[in-house]
């Protein structure tokens, strides 16, 4: 249990560093899953050369979603745009650092698909962005 | 009194650990019930003695498979205590049932303007046919209230009754707050001012005894897999008149009379509403599934489920933050849905789940109930027959879990 | 080459006397297959370990459930070689795949005067759907005939395509005469005047390899129960672009995103065509089927079912006064439908019974074809991987004990 | 096998007794068994105080269907109006004199079904009739 609920996780729930919104910013996506209402804003500023420079998430959910959501937009600081869009399942997991079955999955994976879809400047979020 | 243990050990899977030395607690039967053996093995041995289609068939297999597939009708019909057997049109489950009668009843039925009554304590299987429909024919939808405390607001009911709906669809019981309605008077008062009743069966039909022809329902909806019964089937119950009126809704094998390649004729009922080869297993499980209910007997399975619920109501209430959703105990069946201000009910049943007890989190397919109450979703803590106080205990001990956790 | 012996083992049916000392001799696969223990324990084991609702639930069971529940979508997928497991809806049967088309995409897509063509030898599953939606929406139904041989008469068809239809829907195999007709070429040619298409492949998936993505198909229907599968799972292919424009059908749990009382949004593929609890198990069951399927080789069984009816036809032809319907035995699957001047087939299915030999006996779902035909009813010997030369032979015994009786 | 087939039923398939039309008639129906195609019509003449004085059945089927068609207008001559509106499924087995499954039991009523929808004046012949 404690496997799951590791410190990291549980801290970052209670303790987030990038909550919040920003306004203006150049890639504003929100989205929430079907099954659980989690719901995840992301708000992302980049530099002339495409490059990350400031983020903020906002939303409400669980430990899982909103702990991923505030480690990925950690992450994505200092990264390309191009960088942003070629992310995947398994660099969130690495952030998480655990194992999850696949309901529990979509709520960790929630904040991807959303930056993703902002980043690529869907329409939609689906899960194809994230398989 | 039920002889609780001894029915636990109908019921394989209650032997199951989730993890080594994790015994399962599962505490989600209002998602879906477990099976006990005479469910089992009465689908295991049509597949390996009689499987056949069925209907058309003279031979041995064939002529077993259909007296097998009509016995499960008939008891399924003395259930309920439908006049007639072929008043029960077997389904997928729920949802599709009433589905069925959107499309068909319903397409047939209500025009432009039409008012029908639904409530705000419904699943959204019992609210996105509608809508569908609604928007197809300029439909209007209303809805009855749910009080703060969690039942109908029968006062508003009695207004709406004023816009003269044409059909007046509702659940008997709550699957996220318990409730338990009173169906007759609602469907007396909707019969007054000439409404159609339809009623969302799924949690009542498994946890009380429900007597179509006492209610007075047009319309019951129900799953197999939620009473003990194996997932793929369920039933429509309806009145013989309004059936005999409709018209078909899936077309195909079985629910013909005729056939020309430009035309056919319908079958009579309850054939003429199910199109190919049915869920014939299934409809064989779900009968052996009404025998175990009614050998038990669903007055006691009633009964135990309120003394079960006022144990877990009393035991959750003395947990510091806790916020049961629902009715007293008296107004309801054995569901728990609750949130804690520590953490969020998917953590919850995480931290439950690695503990062994099975709850439910999310929005239970009733978003609105929950946008009404302002939350997002809860843990659901559901009972069946099988569940022991221990368990509940377990439950319990889990919560505080959870606080420890997350506090 | 089939181990039939060996695979006979894993069909606990195949060991049934009809009656004392009288085995079973199972020809009536096209009814419906018989399964292998491997189906039905995958069965089992879900509902003695696993069983749980799905998609919805964080708790280990409702995870197992899940994974199971997709696992199995992914390998249907991949046994039609479809590019997307989200191009496969979990139906009933193929009767629900078909109508979910019609009510879907036909009301969605189709006008007035607009189009349809089908074949004269359809089962009806795929004609009364269509004539539902006809009569509803003024539509014209055009039918590619059936020689004399039982083939399609394909310079026909090439004709109905210059009326410009919107749908050509077709049966890959015929039910009744064993046709395999030339789905890809008929596809095409339906494609070069943009009309989308229908293959009913619920006969054809069970017995030949199918690849939606080499037939270009834009969908497929078939159904569980007919391929070693339980009752009460159908699959419903279909192209991702077409599923995505598509209105949904049922409406309820899981194929929502939003709800709110009075409108909602939709879920992604495939799940905004599965509403309410699917059937899950049933699922599990197809997906264990695939598996045994694809384990023995689908190329072998449809070798195997060609040498089966090369030796069927041959017997049955030196029997005098048996007419076999539909062509010779290069373009045909292992059915033969045939009749007597002696005696009505149902009494010859009534005799055949008697020895232990089940056939079906009727229309099969197919009355256009038999009116076509000028016959009321046939008596259908058909046949699957489990099925033995020795079976033809008891089969040929049965017959002629048929001339005994009513000659 | 030989039970099914009692000699009886064989006999009347071949050589039927009351096979035939009535042209007029006092009541005619039709109707047939749609799981097969079987085919039944029957004709009845009525005297003035409604007793059969004349019957004959036509149509298409198999032995059962057809047999027990041959067997029930037999029976029917000399019954008043009444006595065969009352005619019930036990008495149709009872001159098959066989043990019959719920198909072969439908082609077994065909003809009972459709003699007392004529006899009771229905515009449909129903299963009610007959169970
Ligand atoms: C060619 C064909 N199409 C459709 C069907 C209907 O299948 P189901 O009854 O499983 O819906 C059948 C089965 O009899 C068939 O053979
Ligand atoms: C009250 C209610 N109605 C309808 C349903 C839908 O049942 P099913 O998913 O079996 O169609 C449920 C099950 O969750 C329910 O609880």
């Amino acid at each position: 249990m404690d496997d799951l609920y590791r410190e990291l996780i549980i801290d970052r729930y209670k303790n987030p560093q990038f909550r919040g919104q920003l306004d203006p910013a150049d890639i504003t996506f929100e989205d929430d899953n079907p099954y659980c209402g989690d719901h995840i804003r992301v708000d992302v500023r980049l530099d002339e050369n495409n490059v990350v420079t400031e983020a903020r998430y906002s939303g409400e959910g669980c430990s899982i979603s909103q702990a991923s959501a505030d480690l990925l937009i950690e992450y994505i600081h200092g990264k390309t745009l191009d960088e942003v869009k070629a992310l995947t399942k398994e660099d969130v997991l690495d952030l998480l650092g655990i194992q999850l079955g696949p309901v529990r999955l979509k709520c960790a994976l929630l904040s991807l698909k959303v930056l993703k879809a902002g980043a690529y400047g869907l329409g939609e979020a689906t899960d194809d962005l994230v398989e | 009194m039920l002889d609780v243990e001894k029915i636990r050990r109908d019921f394989p899977v209650l032997n199951r650990e989730v993890r080594p030395g994790v015994p399962l607690v599962y505490l989600d039967s209002t998602a879906t019930s477990q099976k006990p053996r005479q469910v089992l093995e009465a689908m295991d041995n049509f597949y390996r003695a009689s499987n056949a289609n069925i209907h058309r068939g003279i031979h041995t297999l064939a002529e077993e498979a259909t007296a097998s597939y009509e016995s499960a009708r008939r008891r399924i019909a003395a259930f309920i205590n439908a006049a007639h057997a072929h008043e029960i049109i077997f389904t997928r489950n729920t949802t599709e049932s009433i589905n069925l009668v959107a499309y068909s009843w319903g397409r047939a039925n209500l025009q432009a303007g039409d008012v029908i009554v639904l409530t705000e304590m419904e699943h959204h299987s019992n609210l996105v046919p509608w809508q569908i429909l609604a928007a197809e024919r300029d439909l209007r939808l209303e809805f009855i209230p749910v009080t703060e405390e969690g039942l109908l607001d029968l006062e508003a009911y009695h207004r709406l009754l004023d816009l003269r709906p044409k059909l007046v669809a509702f659940t008997q019981m709550s699957n996220v707050l318990g409730t338990i309605n009173p169906a007759a008077e609602i469907i007396a008062a909707a019969h007054q001012v000439g409404a159609v009743t339809l009623v969302d069966g799924a949690q009542s039909v498994p946890h009380i005894p429900v007597d179509v022809q006492a209610l007075g329902a047009d319309f019951l909806a129900f799953s197999g897999h939620k009473m003990l019964g194996p997932s793929g089937i369920g039933v429509l119950y309806g009145r013989t008149e309004l059936l005999e009126a409709m018209p078909p809704f899936l077309g195909g094998g079985d629910m013909i009379k005729r056939v020309e390649l430009r035309s056919f004729t319908t079958n009579a009922l309850p054939y003429k509403f199910e199109a190919g080869t049915p869920a014939i297993a299934e409809a064989i499980g779900l009968g052996a599934a009404v025998d175990y209910l009614s050998a038990v007997g669903m007055q006691a399975i009633e009964q135990y489920e309120r003394e079960m619920i006022a144990y877990v109501l009393e035991r959750l209430e003395e947990i510091p933050g806790v916020r049961v959703f629902g009715p007293a105990a008296e107004h309801k069946g054995a569901v728990a849905s609750f949130t804690m201000p520590e953490a969020h009910a998917h953590d919850i049943s995480q931290v439950l789940d690695e503990l062994g007890v099975a709850v439910r989190a999310g929005h239970h397919c009733a978003m609105p109930l929950h946008t009404k109450f302002g939350i997002p979703a809860t843990a659901r803590a559901s009972f069946y027959l099988y569940n022991t106080r221990q368990e509940v205990d377990r439950l319990v001990e889990g919560i505080y879990r959870v606080k420890h956790i997350f506090g």
